[in-house]
C-alpha cells in the first residue's frame, strides 16, 4: 500500500517552496542555480506521481523533458556564472544589475 | 504509514533544506546530491524505476557534477563561506521563509485536503512504456528537446569561451 | 515549347531571389552572371517562342499556360495562367531582348559601383513584373505586374539613394503614377462589377453586348476613361507626365529600360490589350488620341531647350509615346505597337550611347559643357546618329521611319486630321531637337576630356541595338493579326506614299535647316536666344509649360496647409493624452526593474501565494 | 520461531549471504591484485618484482594490509574534513556496489534480475566521479584540485559514451537486466556483432577506472599523487583499493556484456562449469589491465579528451545506429 496522491503531491510541494525559498534569501548566484534545480525536480516529482495515478507513462516522460530542461538550464547558467564571475570577481546576483530600469 | 516513501520523502526534504541553507557551496551540493538520491528512491517507491535511475544518472551524476566543477574551477575557497555568513542574515532571511511558510501551508490545504486520497498502485511502469511513449506520440517533443539541448550546447560553449 | 512559357518570368524571378538573398556575396562577376544571364535565358526562351510561334501558331493564335488557381473567393477564381498571343510575343521580344542587351550593357556601366547586385536584383525583378505584366491572362495579374514594375521604377529612380534629390525623385515617381494606378484600379473594379471577370479574353467576349445599352454606353465610356487614366500615369502623359524626367536620377541603364522601352509604353500595351473598350467609347478613344497629340507636342518644345541630356531624351520618349497614343487614338492599333517596338530599339540606343556619353565625361549631363566628342566617342556618335536619325524618321534607311509613317498615315486615312497635323509637326519639332542634341554633343570645340569604354559587354548591345535602329528593324513585322483589329488604312497606295514623301521631307527638312543655322549662322542664333521675348519662352519650355509649378500650387501647398492645420487640432490633442499617460505609467514600471534578482522572484513568490490563496478560498 | 523464519525471510538470509561472500571475494581478489600486479609487470619488464616475503612473496599482500590498516591516519589541518572523508567512503562504495548487478553463476548473484539492470552501473559510476572531486576539492592543494578536475573531466566525457556503447548491447538483447543479456548470448557473444561497441566500452571502462594509460589525474610527474596526494592511511588504503575493486569490477562486466558472462562450452550440462568459466575470463580481463599498464606511454590530457570525444564517442555511435538500422532492418523482414 502506497501513500496516497495528495501525500506525494504535497512532498513535492514542499521541495518546491524549499527551493523558492533558497532563491529568494540567496545572493551566491551558484546557489540560485542549485535552487532552480531543486523546483525542477519537485515538478518532476508531481509528475512521476501523477503517472502512477493514472497508470500512464506520460508522467515519466514530463520527467524526462525536465531533465533535458534542467540539464540545458544548468550547462547555461553556470557558463554565464563563469562569465559573471570573470566580470564582476563575486558571485553577487545584486552586481549584475545593470538591466534595472 | 508507508515508511518507504516516508524516509526518503523527509531527507529529501532535510536535505534539500540543508542545501539551499549552507553557507558552503560544497556542502550544499552534496546535500542536494542527498535530496536526489533521495527522490529517486521516492521514484523506485512509485513505480517508476527508469525515471529514478535517470534521475541518478543525470542530475546527480551529471548535472550537480557540472556545479562541482564550476566550484572547483572557481576555487572560492574559506573566503566565500565568510561572505555567506555575512549575506545570510536574519533580517534577509526572515521575510522569504514567511512567506514560503504561508505558501507551503496554502500548499498543504490545496493539494492535500482533509479525507481526500486518491490511492497510488503498486504496478511498475517499466522503461519500455516510457520509451513507446517516448517515439510514438511524443516524437515531436523529443526532437524539440534534442533541439533545446544543441542550443544549450551551443550557448554554453560561446558563454564559456575566454574571450 | 510552349511549355517553357513560364522560364521567362521565373527565369529573372529566379535571378532576382538569388541577388536578393546572397545580398553582395556573390561578387561582382557572381552578380552580373547571375543577373545578366537570367534574363539572357528569358531571352533565349522568348527566341524559341517567337521561332515556334512564326513557325507553327498555335491554336486560335494564343497560348495559354494555366499554372494554378490562385483563390477561391465565391464564384471568383482567377487562374494563375499565361497567356501567349501575338501580342505579348511582341511585348516579349522586346522586354526580353532589348531587356538583355541593356542588362549587357549595365554590366560594364555599373561596374564598380557599391549596390552592383542589388542593381541586377532590382533589375531582374523588373524583367519579371513586367514580363508577368504583359503575360497575365488577367486584369487583375497585369495589375499586379503594373504595380510591380512601378516598385521597381520606385526602387531603381532611387538607386543612388544617399542623394537625397533621387529619393525625392523616387518617390514623385511613385506618388504621380499612384494617381493613375488609382484610376485604373477603379477601372479594374467597375469592370469586375460590369462583367463578373477580369479575364482579358471573356472581357473582350462580353463587352460588346454587355454594354449595348444607354446606361452601359455610359459605364463603358467611364470604365475607358479610367484605364485612359492608368496607362496615362505609367506612360507619362498629360497631365500625368512629370514625374519622367525626374526619373531620370536613376542610372542610365534603368532610364533605357523601364523610363523608355518598357515600362513606361505598358501604358500603350494595356489600352491596345482592352481595345475592344475603346472601340465602345469612341469620344474616349479620340480622346486618348488628343492626349497624344498635346503631349507630343509639349514635349517636343520642351525638349527643344533641355540642356541635360537625359533630359531631352526623357521628354522625346514622352513625345514618341504621345505618338503612339496618338495611332492608339486613331484607332490605329497595330501601328502603335510597331512604334512601340521600334521606338524600344532607337531609345534604348540612345540611352545606352548616352550612358556612354555621360560616363566617358565623368558623370557629366549637361551638353553645354559637352561638345567635339565625336572624334573620342566615335561608337557613341554613330549610335547617335542612327539612332537620332530613328528618332527623327530619316526615311527608309531608319527603322523610326516605317513606324511614324504609319502612324501618320492610318491618322490622315482615318480622317483624323487634327491629329495628323500634330503628328506631322511633331516630326519637324522632333528632328530640329534631335539634331541639336547631336550637334551640341558631338561637333563644336571639345570642352572635356572623354574616355572611351571598351570590352564586348560595351560595344554588343550598341551594336546589336544599333543595327535593329536602322531599316533591319522597320522589317521586323509584329504578328498582330487577329489580335488587334486592323486599321482604317491597310495597304494604302499612292495616297501613303504621298504621306511617306510629305514626313520625310519634313524630317529631313528639319534636319537639314537645324544643321544649316547651327553651322553657318550661330551668331544669329545666338541673337534669337537672347531676346528678352525668345528668353521668356525658352524659360517657359524649359519648365516643361510650368506643370511642377502648377501642381505644386494646385496640389502639394494646399496639401501641406491642410496638414498643418490639422496637426494641432483638437483630436491631436486627445489622442496625445494617451501616449503622455502611457510615459508616465512607464516612468512608474521602470522602478519595479531594480536589476535584483531576488526581488523578481520574490514577487513571484507573492503572486503564487495570493493565486494558490484564490484557489483555496474559492472552494 | 517458525513464524520468523517464513520462506521469505529465509530467501532473504540466503541473498544476503551471497552478497556478502560476493563482496568479500572481490575485496580479497583486489587485495591480491596488488600482488599480482606487482609480480606480473616484474615478469613482463623482466624483473623480479615481490618475492621475499613468503611463498612467491605472497606474504607481501598480507603484509601491505597489516601496514595500511595500523598507519596513523593523519589528516592535514587546511582540509575540508566531512568532505574530506566522504570521498573515499564514495570511491568504495560506488564500486562495490556495481557487483550487485553481476550474475556470477546462473544462480550467483546479488541482483542480476534488476529491471534497470545495466543502467545502475552508469549511475555507480557518475556517482564514482564524486570521490575524486570531492577529494581534489576538499583536500585544499593545488596538486589535488587539479588533479581532481582532470580526472573528473576525463570520468565524465568518457563516461557519455560508455553508456552508448553500451546501449548496442541492450538493442540486441531487449532489456537493461544482465541475465537477461547473459542469456541473450547462448548462441553467439556479442563481441561479434558489437565489436566496435566492445572496443569503445573497454576502452571507456578502463578511463573509468583511472587505470593506465588513462591515469593522468595521477601523474606524478606533474601533481605529484593527484586527487589523493593528501592522503594517508586506511583513506588512501580505500582509495587504492577501490581503483582495484574497480578494476575487477569492470572486467566482470566485459565479460558479462561481450563475452557471455558465464556461458561456455558444456556449461548447460556440467553446471558447476559456470564460475570457472566466468572467473577465467573475468582475469583474462584483469591480466589485459595490467599489461596495456606494462606496455603503453601515457598520453597528453589533451589528446585523451581528442581521443574520447573526436574518435571514440562517433565510433560508438556509429555502432549504435548500425545497431539500430541492423534490427530495424531484420524486423521489418
Amino acid at each position: 500500500m502506497i501513500v496516497p496522491f495528495e501525500q506525494v503531491l504535497f512532498v513535492s510541494g514542499v521541495l518546491f517552496v524549499l527551493g523558492l525559498m533558497g532563491i529568494l534569501i540567496r545572493r551566491n548566484i551558484l546557489f540560485v542555480l542549485m535552487s532552480i534545480e531543486v523546483m525542477m525536480n519537485s515538478a518532476a516529482l508531481a509528475f512521476v506521481a501523477a503517472g502512477n495515478r493514472w497508470g500512464q507513462p506520460d508522467g515519466q516522460i514530463m520527467f524526462i523533458l525536465i531533465l533535458t530542461l534542467a540539464a540545458s538550464e544548468a550547462s547555461v547558467g553556470l557558463a554565464l556564472v563563469l562569465q559573471i564571475f570573470r566580470r564582476f570577481k563575486t558571485l553577487d546576483t545584486d552586481a549584475a544589475s545593470e538591466m534595472k530600469g | 504509514m508507508d515508511l518507504v516513501f516516508w524516509i526518503p520523502a523527509l531527507v529529501a526534504i532535510v536535505a534539500t533544506l540543508l542545501a539551499v541553507t549552507n553557507y558552503n557551496p560544497v556542502h550544499g551540493l552534496l546535500y542536494l546530491i542527498v535530496s536526489l538520491l533521495a527522490v529517486a528512491l521516492i521514484f523506485f517507491r512509485l513505480g517508476a524505476p527508469f525515471a529514478g535511475i535517470l534521475e541518478v544518472i543525470v542530475y546527480a551524476g551529471a548535472i550537480v557534477v557540472l556545479f562541482v566543477f564550476v566550484v572547483m574551477m572557481l576555487n572560492l575557497g574559506d573566503a566565500v563561506v565568510e561572505q555567506e555568513k555575512r549575506w545570510l542574515k536574519p533580517r534577509v532571511w526572515a521575510g522569504p521563509a514567511v512567506l514560503c511558510g504561508v505558501l507551503i501551508v496554502e500548499l498543504w490545504r490545496v493539494v492535500w485536503p482533509a479525507g481526500a486520497t486518491h490511492p497510488l498502485s503498486d504496478a511498475v511502469i517499466d522503461a519500455p512504456h516510457v520509451g513507446v511513449a517516448l517515439f510514438g506520440p511524443y516524437l515531436l517533443a523529443v526532437e524539440l528537446a534534442s533541439m533545446m539541448l544543441l542550443a544549450a550546447l551551443v550557448a554554453a560553449f560561446h558563454l564559456g569561451r575566454h574571450d | 515549347m510552349y511549355d517553357l512559357l513560364f522560364l521567362v518570368f521565373a527565369l529573372p524571378l529566379a535571378g532576382f531571389l538569388i541577388l536578393a538573398f546572397g545580398r553582395g556575396r556573390l561578387g561582382e562577376n557572381g552578380a552580373a552572371a547571375v543577373g545578366v544571364g537570367s534574363v539572357g535565358g528569358a531571352a533565349l526562351v522568348t527566341a524559341g517562342l517567337v521561332a515556334q510561334f512564326l513557325g507553327h501558331p498555335p491554336d486560335g493564335g494564343a497560348y495559354t499556360q494555366v499554372l494554378w488557381d490562385w483563390m477561391k473567393v465565391g464564384g471568383f477564381t482567377p487562374h494563375f495562367a499565361l497567356r501567349l498571343d501575338g501580342l505579348s510575343l511582341t511585348m516579349l521580344g522586346v522586354i526580353t531582348g532589348v531587356g538583355f542587351m541593356i542588362h549587357l550593357f549595365a554590366s560594364w556601366y555599373m561596374r564598380g559601383d557599391d549596390g552592383y547586385s542589388r542593381f541586377f536584383s532590382y533589375m531582374n525583378l523588373f524583367v519579371a513584373s513586367m514580363v508577368f505584366l504583359v503575360l497575365g491572362d488577367n486584369l487583375l495579374f497585369l495589375y499586379f505586374g503594373w504595380e510591380g514594375v512601378g516598385l521597381c521604377s520606385f526602387l531603381l529612380i532611387g538607386f543612388w539613394y544617399k542623394d537625397a534629390a533621387n529619393g525625392s525623385a523616387a518617390r514623385k515617381a511613385f506618388i504621380v503614377t499612384r494617381v493613375g494606378d488609382t484610376f485604373m484600379a477603379i477601372g479594374l473594379f467597375w469592370l469586375f462589377r460590369s462583367l463578373g471577370t477580369l479575364d482579358i479574353q471573356q472581357v473582350l467576349q462580353l463587352a460588346p453586348q454587355a454594354f449595348d445599352s444607354e446606361s452601359g454606353r455610359q459605364a463603358v465610356r467611364g470604365i475607358a476613361l479610367l484605364l485612359l487614366g492608368g496607362a496615362v500615369g505609367k506612360s507619362a502623359q498629360l497631365p500625368l507626365q512629370t514625374w519622367l524626367p525626374d526619373a531620370m536620377a536613376g542610372p542610365t541603364p534603368v532610364s533605357a529600360l523601364i523610363h523608355a522601352a518598357t515600362m513606361v509604353t505598358a501604358g500603350v500595351y494595356l489600352i491596345a490589350r482592352t481595345h475592344v473598350l475603346f472601340e465602345l467609347a469612341p469620344d474616349v478613344q479620340h480622346l486618348v488620341g488628343v492626349v497624344g497629340a498635346v503631349t507630343l507636342l509639349l514635349a517636343g518644345f520642351t525638349a527643344l531647350v533641355q540642356t541635360d541630356i537625359k533630359r531631352v531624351l526623357a521628354y522625346s520618349t514622352m513625345s514618341q509615346i504621345g505618338y503612339m497614343f496618338l495611332a492608339l487614338g486613331a484607332g490605329a492599333w497595330s501601328a502603335a505597337i510597331f512604334h512601340l517596338m521600334t521606338h524600344a530599339f532607337f531609345k534604348a540606343l540612345l540611352f545606352l550611347s548616352a550612358g556612354a556619353v555621360i560616363l566617358a565625361c565623368h558623370h557629366e549631363q549637361d551638353i553645354r559643357k559637352m561638345g567635339g566628342l565625336r572624334k573620342t566617342l566615335p561608337l557613341a556618335f554613330w549610335c547617335f546618329v542612327v539612332g537620332g536619325g530613328a528618332l527623327a524618321a530619316v526615311p527608309y534607311i531608319t527603322a523610326g521611319f516605317y513606324s511614324k509613317d504609319e502612324i501618320l498615315w492610318q491618322a490622315y486615312a482615318g480622317g483624323h486630321m487634327d491629329l495628323f497635323l500634330a503628328g506631322l509637326f511633331g516630326a519637324l519639332l522632333t528632328s530640329i531637337y534631335t539634331t541639336r542634341l547631336i550637334l551640341v554633343v558631338f561637333f563644336g570645340e571639345e570642352k572635356t576630356h572623354a574616355h572611351a569604354g571598351h570590352g564586348v559587354s560595351y560595344w554588343l548591345p550598341l551594336a546589336v541595338l544599333l543595327v535593329l535602329s536602322t531599316f533591319v528593324g522597320g522589317l521586323i513585322h509584329p504578328p498582330l493579326e487577329g489580335v488587334l483589329p486592323a486599321a482604317p488604312g491597310e495597304g494604302g497606295g499612292a495616297a501613303q506614299l504621298g504621306i511617306e514623301a510629305l514626313s520625310g521631307s519634313v524630317a529631313i527638312g528639319g534636319i537639314l535647316v537645324t544643321a544649316l543655322v547651327y553651322f553657318t549662322r550661330p551668331r544669329a542664333l545666338l541673337a534669337l536666344a537672347q531676346a528678352p521675348a525668345a528668353q521668356a519662352v525658352r524659360r517657359f519650355w524649359f519648365s516643361a509649360f510650368g506643370f511642377d509649378w502648377l501642381y505644386d500650387r494646385l496640389l502639394v501647398r494646399p496639401f501641406f496647409w491642410l496638414v498643418r492645420v490639422c496637426s494641432g487640432d483638437l483630436f491631436d490633442q486627445a489622442i496625445g493624452t494617451i501616449p503622455e499617460l502611457l510615459r508616465h505609467a512607464n516612468v512608474l514600471s521602470t522602478r519595479t526593474q531594480t536589476g535584483r534578482m531576488r526581488w523578481y522572484a520574490a514577487s513571484f513568490a507573492a503572486g503564487a501565494v495570493l493565486i494558490v490563496a484564490a484557489v483555496m478560498f474559492r472552494g | 520461531m517458525s513464524a520468523l523464519f517464513t520462506p521469505q525471510v529465509i530467501a532473504a538470509l540466503i541473498a544476503m549471504v551471497k552478497a556478502i561472500v560476493i563482496l568479500l571475494g572481490v575485496v580479497i581478489l583486489a587485495a591480491m591484485l596488488i600482488w599480482v600486479e606487482r609480480r606480473l609487470l616484474g615478469v613482463w619488464q623482466d624483473r623480479y618484482g615481490p618475492n621475499r616475503v613468503g611463498p612467491f612473496g605472497l606474504g607481501q599482500v598480507v603484509a601491505d594490509m597489516i601496514k595500511i590498516f595500523f598507519k596513523e591516519d593523519w589528516m592535514p589541518p587546511f582540509v575540508d574534513k566531512p568532505t574530506f572523508v566522504i570521498a573515499p567512503m564514495v570511491a568504495m562504495t560506488t564500486m562495490m556496489l556495481g557487483f550487485v548487478l553481476v550474475p556470477v553463476t546462473p544462480t550467483w548473484g546479488v541482483a542480476p534480475h534488476l529491471n534497470v539492470g545495466i543502467l545502475l552501473f552508469f549511475a555507480l559510476a557518475g556517482l564514482a566521479v564524486y570521490a575524486v572531486m570531492l577529494g581534489g576539492l576538499s583536500s585544499n592543494s593545488k596538486y589535488a584540485l587539479l588533479g581532481g578536475l582532470r580526472s573528473a573531466a576525463q570520468m565524465l566525457s568518457y563516461e557519455v559514451f560508455m553508456g552508448v556503447a553500451a546501449m548496442g548491447v541492450v538493442m540486441c538483447t531487449g532489456s537493461f537486466t544482465l541475465a537477461d543479456i547473459v542469456d541473450a548470448q547462448k548462441g553467439c557473444w556479442f563481441i561479434v556483432p558489437q565489436f566496435l561497441g566492445f572496443c569503445t566500452f573497454s576502452l571507456a571502462a578502463i578511463a573509468t577506472t583511472h587505470r593506465h594509460p588513462f591515469d593522468l589525474p595521477e601523474a606524478e610527474q606533474e601533481l605529484a599523487a593527484g586527487y589523493h596526494t593528501e592522503y594517508s592511511g586506511m583513506k588512501f588504503g580505500m582509495f587504492f583499493v577501490a581503483e582495484y575493486v574497480g578494476v575487477v569490477l569492470v572486467s566482470a562486466l566485459l565479460t558479462t556484456l561481450y563475452f557471455g558472462g558465464w556461458r561456455g562450452p558444456f556449461v548447460d550440462q556440467l553446471p558447476w562449469l559456470a564460475f570457472p568459466y566466468f572467473f577465467v575470463k573475468t582475469s583474462i580481463f584483469i591480466m589485459l589491465f595490467i599489461l596495456l599498464r606494462g606496455a603503453l606511454p601515457r598520453p597528453r590530457y589533451d589528446q585523451v579528451m581528442d581521443g574520447g570525444w573526436k574518435f571514440c564517442l562517433p565510433l560508438a555511435l556509429l555502432n549504435l545506429l548500425g545497431t539500430g538500422a541492423y534490427l530495424l532492418w531484420k524486423q521489418g523482414g
